[in-house]
């Protein structure tokens, strides 16, 4: 388990999408021998960033592509999640906890903070109209450390 | 992988407990379904149970807020229950606690807005 | 649920990944809400096709990747599972029931059988020293068409 | 996602019960597990439980086998129990049942080999 892991994936950017991605990466992820809550934690990134991509940068329609990707190198997941749709224009209001561009659709405008809060590391590169590209990392205190 | 909700009218509560994962591609259906019960109903409060939902995101948060500015518009109390420590965190990330009731069951939800028979 | 749906998905040719590609796809499929009985045809059916992947195309090298395409289309599940590998030479004999060119590795040469036998269609397009496409459908007697 | 391998010398008979998930990831730890146990032990024959086996792939047939030939090979008998539906299909497509004896439970499996204490 110590030689890095890769999967790279892709879908359309359907809602019924969003529980097809958490699942997936779980399950990549399990390879790290997780906690419950750390995978609880990954789901919940996942979610937060197929969404936004999905309301946010493909508006709700479901032609558009989605792609995760995710590399297990030692005890770290790395993750990006990429759409090539509107791009965020002001990324440092985006951020902000609470600042939704769609409070018509009862987004919280926590995404980001969640996201944020959830893994070790983000960073955010978004251009308008071409799209925009999470890279998250999260180290996983391995129960096997323990063992190895 | 699905949700479900399952609604009870108890005296002037509308108990509403969710099962399942609560996301974005099932959110629109909370909201659907308890707007039209607060709506419809003569409920003052609505207790939200999440005794049986496993997994919930800011989706979740967002439809919980919409209901809670809905019922409190109406003069009405929201509490929210069993809530697991995964839901609490979120809950706390986002300031909830400062608007909404939190109890650790549903009766001790219903004796907090004093419904209990 | 009716319009098409699809997704894809690489991995490296690791024998960790045989799990996560069929959780994977399982969940996937999902959506056309498969019985039990479907989706575990479906989870025998990507393990065998990725196994010889990993066994037979990348000679159990962890650095070959793996490519699944899954669309969902009315009530069928288009698969498809892709290698880079060494390649078939004798399809017809590969398809055989119990041929295997691995019995040191204790390989029951049923690969291919298990998999013909679970889907309703299968077609193999190998060339040697180029890699193997395993193109697959299958038919869910969804159990929503009742409803719908 | 695992595969457990329990094992358990009963008489003349060794008893090894599968739990969880059999594929070509874990085969080799099937079968060097089970090697040992044939070369080392004094059992004559093998039961093969698979009442907790969720998922097995044609790298379980192929490791199943080559236990078969080792143990038949020192003239014993291996007997296979509590197969469900799914993995029974794969065992009658490859005309396992032509050289297994398959038993509904363990106590069947150890009276038919005459080893029930
Ligand atoms: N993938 C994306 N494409 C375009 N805009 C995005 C994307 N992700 C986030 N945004 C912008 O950032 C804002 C904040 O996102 P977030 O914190 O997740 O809150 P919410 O999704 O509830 O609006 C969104 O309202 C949107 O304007
Ligand atoms: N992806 C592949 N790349 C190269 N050869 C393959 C591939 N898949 C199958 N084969 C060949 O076809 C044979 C039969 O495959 P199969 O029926 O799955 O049995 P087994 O995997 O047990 O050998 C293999 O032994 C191998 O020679």
């Amino acid at each position: 388990m110590n030689e890095a892991n890769f999967m790279k994936l892709q879908f359309a950017s359907k809602s019924e999408n969003e529980a097809f991605a958490r699942v997936t990466v779980a399950a990549f992820a399990s390879q790290l021998d997780p906690t419950l809550d750390e995978l609880t934690d990954i789901k919940t990134v996942v979610s937060e960033a197929v969404t936004n991509a999905i309301i946010h940068g493909y508006d709700n329609r479901g032609d558009g592509v989605i792609t995760i990707s995710a590399e297990i190198a030692n005890d770290t997941l790395y993750l990006t999640v990429e759409d090539q749709g509107r791009g965020i224009e002001d990324l440092e209001q985006a951020k902000q906890p609470l600042y939704t561009s769609k409070p018509e659709l009862e987004r919280s405008g926590m995404g980001f903070t969640i996201i944020e809060n959830f893994m070790d590391q983000l960073e955010v590169i978004s251009s308008p109209g071409k799209g925009t590209l999470l890279t998250m990392s999260k180290r996983i205190e391995s129960k096997k450390a323990l063992y190895n | 992988m699905s949700l479900q909700i399952e609604m009870e009218h108890h005296r002037k509560a509308l108990i509403v407990r969710l099962k399942g994962e609560l996301d974005h591609h099932n959110a629109h259906l909370v909201k659907a379904r308890m707007e039209e019960a607060i709506e419809k109903g003569d409920s003052s409060h609505i207790i939200l149970s999440m005794k049986d939902l496993d997994f919930m995101d800011s989706s979740g948060l967002g439809v919980i807020l919409g209901r809670y500015k809905q019922i409190t518009g109406k003069g009405g109390k929201m509490v929210v229950c069993d809530i697991n420590p995964a839901i609490y965190r979120l809950f706390e990330m986002s300031g909830f606690f400062k608007i909404l009731t939190i109890q650790d069951n549903e009766r001790l939800a219903l004796s907090s807005l004093g419904v209990v028979s």
